[in-house]
This record gives structure tokens, sequence and C-alpha cells, in this order.
């Protein structure tokens, strides 16, 4: 393979992927309005197209169409870098996700279902968003707004402190495959589905909580929602921002989730394998054979996706104080006795 | 095209790099008038060294360079909260950054 | 392509420093001590030193920079002010540091032996570097642990309010 | 040799553990318990004296005993010195003086001072004068003779100042302290001299080598003595050093008891007996310390004669006997000389205690002249001191009459010189027996003419010792009569009395106690019979009379020639050398070097980072710069270039 079919290889991955996931974000969106509307008995977009498909592109139109306004005060660089950094952070962490079989490859034992498979995968995908934080932090100081301010001073505080416990989390689980390959860690909770997933076979139910609690609080989500929290901050960072540059960030939000919830899938669901394992046996067929691994996976995302939005249409929204006591005194220790309790049982082993 | 891509790069390129990142930071380290700047200094210098460190690792294949680097990185994570924690203090006090009116030991 | 990346991100390395020492408002500087960062991650890459590049990405440009940004959005530090200190900085400083690159840069061109890096060659894996961390280097590991929770013990004192200032408030 | 144990080390120590115990913890203690402390201690070392004393008697103990195997103090080049003890007949009959006499005293003080603030500080350094005399007299070398030396300077200083907030009792303790200290300036000098030549400071090495060398006289050893002779008479109060004595009697009166009869004059005489070795070698020293002794003798029994302070006389008293004592040393008589000291703490120390209970009795009044009488109120105090007086006086029989008849008939004996000597003693004998005669009629007989106090014989723990002493002065005569000559002879050596016969001796014996006679009758005559005439003599006389009343004016003469000039020039240095240009100029010159370093050093210490940051780049520029450039390799080429190393 030469360098060039490299190139033309990998952008046609990367076009690919990045239009789907960003559909993916529209239709987030689309879900989050319907279900939070069944959940309050209300029915929700319905009006654009059939079900309120279209909904998503009209807010999209919407959001393009409407007048740019960039407030005088602002400190302009930043105040136009923040969301291209928020939604390029949370766009770029699919790239090491294998979201299909590597099984099926491509010409030149290429693979077609992950754009790069990195040793280090998983701390890529934390390094990423690790720099996201920067997105939120800059808009709110940028916009020289005193919402904004207090906005993203909690969400830099929330984020480095729930980065601790969401990175201890995954530690168990990195433990227990021996490496920081996201592939390998598929792999070694495939033989037998279900049972052997890292959340059921390999007791990593305690990381998975936590792991879930500052997937939450990483993404800003309710009830960990305090940069935005509308009752307090007006709009939070994103109060001076409007059109695109909202979009921007309101995208970067679900792309977010999306990317959290693949990283859950992979690392505690069994990625793309199957929940039943061999039980049913693979069909010949090639195309089934490549599809039914996305399938899996797509399904897992959209379970974790599912319980995000129903645990918005929930539960209330914690005080700072709770959130930082939270995080502090009980999501981190806990995920320190989940590493000992894990080590522990591996040497026994 | 070819060449350029297939061509190597000599570790003393890495070096001078280092070397001049180096520099670079003692100099903001002489010219920056706000304390933050000026510990920001310091991590760039520190940073220039770890490159130096990763560069001989590299060279001589041996994982203790690295490892030294990542105790350099521990070492700057510690440095870098205390150091703010006074940065903090002193603006609490004085209220205000600028390292040529901090010159004084006593409030 | 090792020496294509390598010259754009040394020119990312070197821009991004240079940048730090021009502007005058703390938080671009601070925005260009990380581009240098990451820049740095990717030639740790390029050397063969992948847990370092992420740890530099996660440590370095993702909690310390958070720091750094955190407080001067905190203390909502202005521009610089244009103070006149010490002139000894300019006469005394910068030929030093011109003495001291040279020295060193003299030093680092005359010295022989120094090997080519080429691409995805010499690759310390996370598994080697941990075998030795957590062998050979346990104890040096476990002081750094220590260290860290002084340090934390000590910016939680440090930034704490004066009893004075806390009853105050109440 | 198979030596019983003999505890020596404990002679010393257990005054001082006295010393400790009380000096320590008194403050704290009962009065019962600090009395008892201080007793217990001198009388244990007593007991042990006395056991040494009678095993020695018995012919168990070999003397002289040198103690081995003791704690090396210093060991410089050749130079070495212990602590051993070395006891021979001299120092053991000191031992039996200092520590019996000195118990008594003990004894004594407890009823003395029984209703005095700092009872515990007493009886403390009373302790202290004890180990420092014990460690003098037991000492085998001179330095660690020197140390009880000083010791004992600095107890007498503690104890004549013990009533140191009265000014003149403060000022007393000064001006013995200082004019010992010239005295031990003197012996300091005689041990470097020792030293110098003899290479050690032993006594018994000492004399061996002496004796090793017959042909060695003259200068050196002249000088030596002479320096140690100097020595003895600041401690012993002989001319010119004997001012402070009198002095000393500002003190609690059994300390005077203490320093005059027990311990700290006899120190001088026991330093020349002790180092008579020196001494026999040299006859100019040898005359000296007999012409000293003779002048001291005769000049202070003659200011005795009209003082009317009653210790005042007994302190002349002293000085005049250590004369006498001095006279047997330089007439080479030391066992008349150490007889005569024995005697001398007996009845000394009882006429002290006696007129202690005299003071006691009239409530401190010293006067003699308001005294009178007393015969009736205080009979065992008058018997006793009677006893004491005619002790001294030399009456037949009693104490004097032994020892000093064998000074007077050694110096006799000698010839020449020693003819004059002989006359001035008798003189000397005939105005102690008149001036001690005085002081008993003024005291005890005629009127009582003073009217306000009402005196009252003293508690028994006062008259005990009173009584014992009394009992010694009156036998301790025929302890030693005839026998102590050799008892001592291995220690201080031997002379034959040449020319010596029973009749010379009966004759000077009787002229002795016939010039003592007249002495008395003189006495009876101007104090008992008409008291007024002494008064026409005086003013027959008026210079010579007041000449001696303010004894020849010495203190003044001493005060104008030595103290004022002294204190001038102490003055001068102090305020204008010392203080102006010495500390001065350096307060000065420190101020200017900091001043000036501030100046240029300031200027780094800005407290400016950048700059802190600017000196540390060159700091690290120069490291650099050190380690990185070979600079032998350039320097040589450079050497090269410059054509100074190469072809």
């Amino acid at each position: 393979m030469t360098i060039l079919q490299f190139f033309l290889w990998s952008l046609l991955k990367i076009i690919v992927v990045t239009v789907v996931l960003l559909l993916g974000v529209a239709y987030t969106v689309l879900l989050e309005r319907k279900l939070v509307g069944r959940i309050q008995n209300r029915w929700g977009p319905s009006r654009v197209g059939p079900f309120g498909l279209l909904q998503p592109l009209v807010d999209g139109a919407k959001s393009f169409l409407k007048e740019d306004i960039i407030p005088t005060a602002v400190y302009r660089p930043l105040y136009l870098l923040a969301p291209i950094i928020a939604l390029s952070c949370a766009l770029i962490s699919i790239a090491v996700v294998p979201f299909g079989s590597p099984a099926v490859e491509g010409p030149g034992g290429f693979h077609i279902f992950q754009i790069s498979d990195v040793n280090i995968g998983l701390l890529v995908v934390l390094g990423i968003t690790s720099i996201g934080v920067y997105g939120i932090a800059l808009a709110g100081w940028s916009s020289n707004n005193k919402y904004s301010l207090l906005g993203s001073l909690r969400s830099s505080a929330q984020l480095i402190s729930y980065e601790l416990a969401l990175g201890l989390s995954l530690v168990g689980v990195v433990l227990r495959a021996g490496s920081l390959n996201l592939r390998t860690i598929v792999e070694s909770q495939a033989r037998h589905g279900l049972l052997t997933w890292n959340l059921f076979g390999g007791f990593q139910f305690v990381a998975f909580f936590i792991y879930l609690m500052a997937a939450y609080a990483e993404t800003n989500r309710s009830p960990f929602d305090l940069p935005e929290a509308e009752s307090e901050l007006t709009a939070g960072y994103h109060t001076e921002y409007s059109s695109m540059k909202f979009a921007m960030f309101f995208m970067a939000e679900y792309a977010n989730m999306i990317m959290v919830g693949c990283v859950a899938t992979l690392l505690f669901l069994g990625g793309w394998t199957s929940p039943f394992g061999n039980l049913i046996p693979l069909p010949q067929n090639i195309v089934i054979q490549a599809l039914l691994p996305i399938f899996w996976f797509v399904l897992k995302v959209f379970s974790f996706l599912f319980l995000y939005v129903w645990v918005r249409g929930t539960l209330p929204r914690f005080r700072y104080d709770q959130l930082m006591n939270f995080g502090w005194r009980y999501l981190m220790p806990l995920a320190i006795l989940n590493i000992v309790a894990t080590s522990l049982w591996l040497a026994y082993k | 095209m070819s060449h350029a891509f297939q061509q190597d790069v000599p570790l003393s390129l890495y070096l001078l790099l280092s070397a001049v990142l180096f520099a670079l930071g003692v100099v903001g380290f002489l010219i920056k008038r706000n304390l933050i700047t000026v510990f920001m200094s310091i991590e760039l210098m520190l940073n220039a060294v770890n490159l130096s460190f990763v560069t001989f690792a590299h060279q001589w294949h041996a994982v203790k360079g690295q490892i030294f680097v990542f105790f350099v990185m521990m070492v700057a994570a510690a440095e870098a909260a205390v150091g703010l924690a006074i940065i903090i203090a002193v603006f609490r006090a004085r209220s205000t950054l600028a390292v040529d009116r901090i010159d004084l030991m006593k409030l | 392509m090792h020496l294509i990346l390598f010259l754009v991100f040394a020119a990312f390395c070197l821009a991004g420093a240079i940048n730090l020492l021009l502007q005058t408002h703390p938080i671009n500087s601070a925005l260009s001590l990380i581009v240098v960062m990451t820049s740095l991650a990717v030639l740790y890459l390029l050397l063969g030193a992948e847990f370092l590049a992420a740890a530099q990405v996660i440590v370095y440009a993702g909690a310390i920079m958070v720091l750094f940004t955190f407080v001067v959005m905190l203390l909502n530090a202005g521009r610089e002010e244009r103070t006149r200190g010490s002139v000894a900085y300019g006469v005394i400083g910068f030929p030093a540091v011109v003495a001291i690159l040279a020295l060193i840069a003299t030093v680092f061109l005359h010295t022989t032996g120094l090997g080519d890096a080429a691409m995805s060659n010499n690759i310390t894996t996370t598994q080697e570097l941990s075998t030795v961390l957590f062998t050979k280097l346990l104890l040096p590991f476990e002081v750094t642990s220590v260290l860290i929770l002084i340090a934390i013990l000590g910016a939680v004192a440090l930034a704490r309010p004066h009893d004075a200032e806390r009853t105050a408030r109440k | 040799m198979n030596q019983p144990l003999l505890y020596l080390p404990l002679i010393p120590l257990l005054p001082f553990a006295g010393f400790v115990l009380n000096g320590l913890a008194g403050r704290r203690l009962p009065k019962g318990l600090v009395s008892a402390i201080a007793l217990l201690a001198p009388l244990a070392s007593f007991l042990l004296v006395a056991r040494l004393a009678l095993m020695v008697w018995t012919g168990s103990l070999a003397l002289p005993v040198i103690e081995a195997g003791a704690p090396v103090w210093l060991s410089v080049g050749n130079l070495h010195v212990d602590f051993g003890a070395v006891i021979d007949p001299l120092s053991l009959v000191m031992l039996l003086i200092i520590t019996g006499v000195g118990f008594l005293i003990h004894v004594y003080s407890v009823g003395y001072m029984a209703h005095e603030d700092g009872y515990w500080r007493y009886f403390a350094y009373l302790n202290l004068f004890l180990f420092f005399m014990t460690v003098l007299v037991m000492a085998g070398n001179a330095l660690v003779m020197f140390v009880g030396w000083e010791g004992v300077g600095l107890a007498s200083y503690l104890l004549i100042g013990f009533w140191f907030h009265k000014t003149a009792a403060a000022d007393a303790g000064k001006k013995a302290f200082i004019v010992n200290r010239i005295g031990d300036f003197g012996f300091l000098i005689g041990m470097f001299l020792l030293l110098a030549n003899f290479g050690t400071l032993t006594f018994r090495e000492i004399a061996e080598k002496l004796a090793a060398s017959p042909n060695l006289t003259g200068g050196i050893l002249t000088a030596t003595a002479l320096c140690l002779f100097v020595g003895a008479t600041g401690k012993s109060a002989q001319l010119p050093l004997y001012v402070w004595l009198p002095d000393a009697m500002e003190g609690p009166t059994p300390v005077s008891a203490l320093i005059h009869a027990a311990t700290m004059v006899t120190a001088g005489v026991y330093m020349v007996a002790r180092t008579h070795f020196l001494f026999d070698r040299s006859p100019f020293a040898l005359s000296v310390v007999a012409i000293v002794g003779a002048a001291t003798a005769l000049f202070a029994a003659s200011i005795g004669l009209v003082q009317n302070d009653i210790k005042r006389v007994l302190a002349y008293s002293t000085v005049s006997q250590l004369g006498y004592m001095f006279l047997g040393c330089g007439v080479a008589a030391y066992s008349a000389a150490i007889f005569h000291l024995m005697t001398h703490a007996f009845f000394k120390a009882l006429l002290f205690l006696a007129a202690g209970s005299v003071i006691h009795g009239m409530g401190g009044e010293q006067d003699m002249r308001k005294m009178g009488g007393l015969r009736k109120h205080l009979p065992i105090t008058f018997w006793t001191m009677t006893a004491a007086v005619f002790a001294i006086i030399g009456f037949p029989g009693l104490a004097a009459f032994f020892s000093k008849d064998a000074i007077l008939h050694a110096a006799f004996v000698q010839g020449g010189l020693g003819r004059v000597l002989w006359f001035v003693g008798l003189v000397t004998a005939a105005l102690t027996a008149f001036y001690m005669f005085r002081l008993w009629y003024m005291t005890f007989f005629g009127e009582q003419r003073s009217h306000d106090v009402h005196p009252h014989e003293s508690p028994w723990s006062m008259l005990g010792p009173l009584v014992i002493l009394a009992v010694l002065s009156v036998c301790g005569g025929w302890i030693g009569a005839g026998r102590f000559g050799a008892f001592l002879a291995p220690a201080v050596g031997a002379r034959a009395a040449e020319g010596s016969s029973a009749s010379l001796e009966l004759v000077l014996t009787l002229l002795a106690v016939a010039v003592a006679a007249v002495g008395w009758y003189v006495a009876h005559r101007l104090y008992y019979q008409q008291p007024e005439e002494a008064q026409q003599w005086a003013a027959a006389a008026p210079s010579g009379y007041k000449l001696l009343l303010h004894k020849y004016y010495v203190d003044e003469a001493y005060n104008y020639v030595f103290v004022k000039p002294l204190l001038a020039i102490s003055k001068f240095i102090l305020e204008w050398v010392v203080d102006v240009a010495i500390l001065g100029g350096l307060v000065w010159l420190l101020g200017g070097i900091a001043l000036l370093g501030g100046a240029i050093l300031q200027r780094w210490q800005s407290g400016n980072l950048r700059s802190y940051a600017a000196w540390l780049a060159a700091g690290a520029a120069a490291l650099l710069l050190f380690v990185l450039v070979p600079w032998t390799s350039v320097l040589a080429n450079l050497g090269i270039h410059l054509g100074i190393v190469g072809r």
C-alpha cells in the first residue's frame, strides 16, 4: 500500500465517520426531545416531517441562518476559538474507536471499521477529552460575562475533579485486559458474550457505576449540568453565544455523549461483539458478517444514550458543593478501592 | 517528495530544539512581568529538558530516561499545585501579579 | 514523513514558545504553552515514547495547564503591566542566556555517535515502561506519590482563607 | 605492700558532698537536716583521719602513704599530674588539725549561727572550705595543691563576705581575695620555675632530683623558694601581704576561728614545710623567711597592743604567731614550726570561739572598752578563755610554752642572725603577754562598762567545743613535747640542735617565762589596778600611740601607693583605651564594613524576581562554561599561540 493510497483511504474513512457522527448527533437531539417529551407526558417535536423526523435538519438550518452576534466586550480571538476547540475535541476522539469487527479488512490488510488503531487508544481518548475542557473554559472567560465566567469556572473545576474518578474507574478494565488498545480490550471480553463483559463477568460493575457518574459530569449532563444551570447562570458558559457558534457547543455536547457511550460500550459492554457470544453462529455472508457487529455496537451506544436521557428526565440537579463532595469524597475513594480489589483478584487468579 | 518522506531526523536536531526551547524559557523568565507567565516559563524549561531526556532515551534505548520524564511530570504537577496556591495567596495579599511590584518579603 | 512531521511540530513548538514570550495576556501565553506541550507530545510519539506522549497531553495539557488557566480566570489577570524593574535582567540575563544556548548547542552539535530517529523505530511500549517503573524504580515512584500528597496538602493549606477571613465571612 | 583500705579520697570528698547537698538543696531543707549534713561530713572525715592516725600509732600503717592509681588530671608531654593523695606525718598532723578543729568549729557554728538567714549557705561554704583545705594538704604535687590553695581563697572570700549586704564585709572579702591573688601569683611563678627546672610538680620527685644533684644551689633555687614564699606570705598573712587578715574579722566569728586557727593561714606554713628541701638548699631564702617571720611577729604584736576591738586584737595576735612559725621555718626548725602551728590551732581557735561567745553574750558588741566584768556572767567562757590566754603566753606546762620555746631555742642555737631573731621573738613574747592580758582584763575584770546589754552565757553547742579546745590547749603541748620532731623527721628532715644543752635550754625557757611575766605585770598594772594610767601612757607618746592605733598607716599607704594609681590607670584604660579606642573603633570599623558591604550587596538583594533570575542564568552559564569548555587544552593552545609554551 502506497502512502497515497493510505491517505485516500484514511480521508474516506474520516469523511464517512464524521458525517455519520454528525447525523448521529442530530438525531440524538431529536431522540432526547422526543423521550423527554414522553417522560413529561407530552409529544415532543412532531410537526416537521413524519414523526418530526426532519426536525434536526430544520434546527440546523435555523442555526446557520440566524444572525451571528458577537458582543462588543468579548475577547474576540478566544471567543471565536472556544467553540471550535469544543467541537473538534468532541469529534476527534472517534478516530480511535473500533466500531466494527476487525476481521473485516479492506485491501492490503486495511481496517475498515476503525480510523486508526493506536496502541494507547484509551489514553488518546482521555487526553483529547481533557483538552476539551479548554473549549468551555475559554468560552466562559472570553465572553466577559459573569454568568459565563462562573459557568466556565464551575465547569473547569468539575471536569478536573471528575476526570480523576473517570480515569481511575477505567484502570480496573485496563488491568483485566492488560492493554490500552481499545480493540484488545474488546476482544478480551468477547469469549462468552454477555457473561464475559467487563460489566458482568469482569465484576467491574462498580467501575461502570463510577464511570457512569463521572461521564455525566464530564459531559455536563443532568444531573451534573451545573455549568449551564439555567435557573442560576442563565445559560452558563454559552450565554453570549448565538447561531452557529452556539450550535457548535450544542453539537459538541451531544458528540461527547456519543463518545462517552462508545467508550462505555467498548470498555464495559463488549464493544461490537454479540451479547450471545457464539451461541448464534455467524452467517457466512460477508455483508452480514460486516454489518452485524456494527448493529450490536450502535445498539449498545443507543442504550447508553437512552439511559442518559432517562436520567435527565428523572433526576433533579445537584448543588455545586454536593457535586464536589460527591466527586472527591465518594467517587474517587471508591474508584481507588475498585482498583485495589481488582488487582488483588487478578493477582489471586 | 518520497525522498523527504523517507528522510530520518538526526537526533541532534531534537536536542537543538530542546536547547532553544530552554533558552526561550529562560528569556521568558527574564522578560515576563506577570507572575503566572513567569511560572509558565518555568514549565516551558521543564518541557524542554524533558524533550532531551526522551531523545537520549531513544538514542540509548533506555526506558529509564522516559521514566525520568514521567517523574519530572509528577513533580511539575506537584509544583504547579503548590505554586499556583502560592500565587493565589500572593494575589490575595497584594492584589497584583506584577513581579516587579512583589519585591518585599513582608506585607 | 518523520522529517516532515518533525519540522512541522518543531515549528509549532518554537512558534508557541515565541508566542508565549510575545503575548502580553497571560491567557494567550497559557494557550501558546498548550500548543508547545501538545506539539511536544507529538515529538515524543515520533521518538517512540507513546505512553509519555499521552501522559504529556493528559498531565501537562489536560491538568497542569487547566490549572493555570483556571487561576488566570479566577484572579481575572489582565494584561501585563509595563513595570520597570531592575536592569540586571537585560545586562546580565541576556548575555547569560546567549552563552547558555551557545554552549549547549555547540556541545550537542559536536557530539558524535548520536543516531537518527526513524518512523516506528524503537517504540517503547507501556508494558516495558511499567515493568521498570514498578520493579526497579518502585521506591522513587512511591516517594513521588508521597510528594504529590504533600503538594495537595500544601496547596489546600495555602489556598485556604485565613481564620480571621472565614469568621468575618460568617 | 598489702595496704589496708584507707578511703583517702573520701576525706576531701565528704565535705564536698556536704557542700553540694547543702548548696543545691539547702534552701528547701529543714534547718536540722542542714546542720546534720554539715556536721556529719567533717565528722566522718575526721573519723577517717583519726583511724589513719590510730593505724600509724599502732604501727599497722607505715608512712608515707602514696595513693597509686588515682585518676590522671593532666598528661602533657613529660608532665603527668594525678589526683593521688600523699599522707606523710606532716599532712597527717595537718589533717588532724583541719578536720578536728574544723569539726569543733562546725559544732560551735550551729549554736552561733542559729538565727542567721542563709544558714544553709553558711554551712555549704564551711564544708567547701574544709574540702579545699584537705585537698591542699593531701596534694602530692604542687598543681593539685594550687587547686586547694585557690579554692581556700575562694571559700574565704565567700565566708568573709558572708554578710555581703554589709559594705565592710563585702569589701573585706574582696580585699582578702585580691591580696591572696597577689600571693598566688608568686606561687604560680614558683610553680613554673619548678616545672622549668625539674620537669615535674610532684614534691617527692622534686626532692629526689634535688637530692640527686647536690651541687645545685644558688640563684634558681633561691628564686623558686622566694616565689613560693611570696605565695606563703599572701596566704599566711605575713609582711607585706598581711593586710587582709585583720579585715577578715568582718566575717562571722567562727569563720575567723576557722581561717585563723585551723585552715587557711596555716597553708603558707604548711607549704614552706612541704617544700623545705628547696629552702634548705638556699640559705638566703631561709634568712628571708626568718627575717620576714620575726618582723611580722613584732610588727603585728605592736599593733595588737592598742587595738580595742576584741577580734582585731586576736587577728594581730594571729599574724604575730604566724610570724613565729615562719621564724621557726626560717631557722629550719620545721617541726617546731608545725608544732607551734598545732598548738596555735588549739588555743587560737579557742580564743576566737571564746571571743565569739563573749560577743554573742554581749549581743554583738566587739569593743572591749564597753565590756568588763564579764567573769560573773560568762563563767565557762571565762575559764576557757583563761586557759587559752595562759596557753598563748607560754605559761609553763601549757601549749605554747613548748612550741614557742622550741622555735626560740632553735633560733638562738643557730647563732649569728638567729640571735637577733631570737631577741625579737623574745620581745614579741613580752608584747604578746601584754596584749593578751590586756584583753583578758578589759573583758572579764573590773566594772561592767556598758549597761544597756545583759550578758548571758552561750548555749552548750558553743560551750562544748570551747571546753574540748581548752583541754587541748592545756594538754596539747605535752602531746608533742620531745616526740614531735622525731615524728615529723621523715617529712621535714631532722636537724640536730647543735651545741644544745639542757642548761642552755633551761636558761632560755626561764628567760621567756620571765619576759612573759613582765608583760603580764604591765597589763595587770595598767588595766586592772590603775586603768587610768593607760590613757596617761597613751597621752605621753601621742604620735607613737596613733601610729600603732592606725596600724602604722599601712592600709593608707597601700591605698595611695597601689590602689589609687591602679584605679586611675584602670579607669583610663577602660574609658579611653578599651571603651573609646578598641570597642568604639571596633564598632565603627564593623559598622563601616557592614554599611559598605550592605551598600554594595543591597544592589543584588533588590527583591526583584527577574534580576534574581538573571543572576541565576549567569551562574548557570558560568557553570556550563566551566564544565563544558576543556580549559586545559584551551589554555595550552592559547599558550602556543602566545608563544609561552611550545616550541
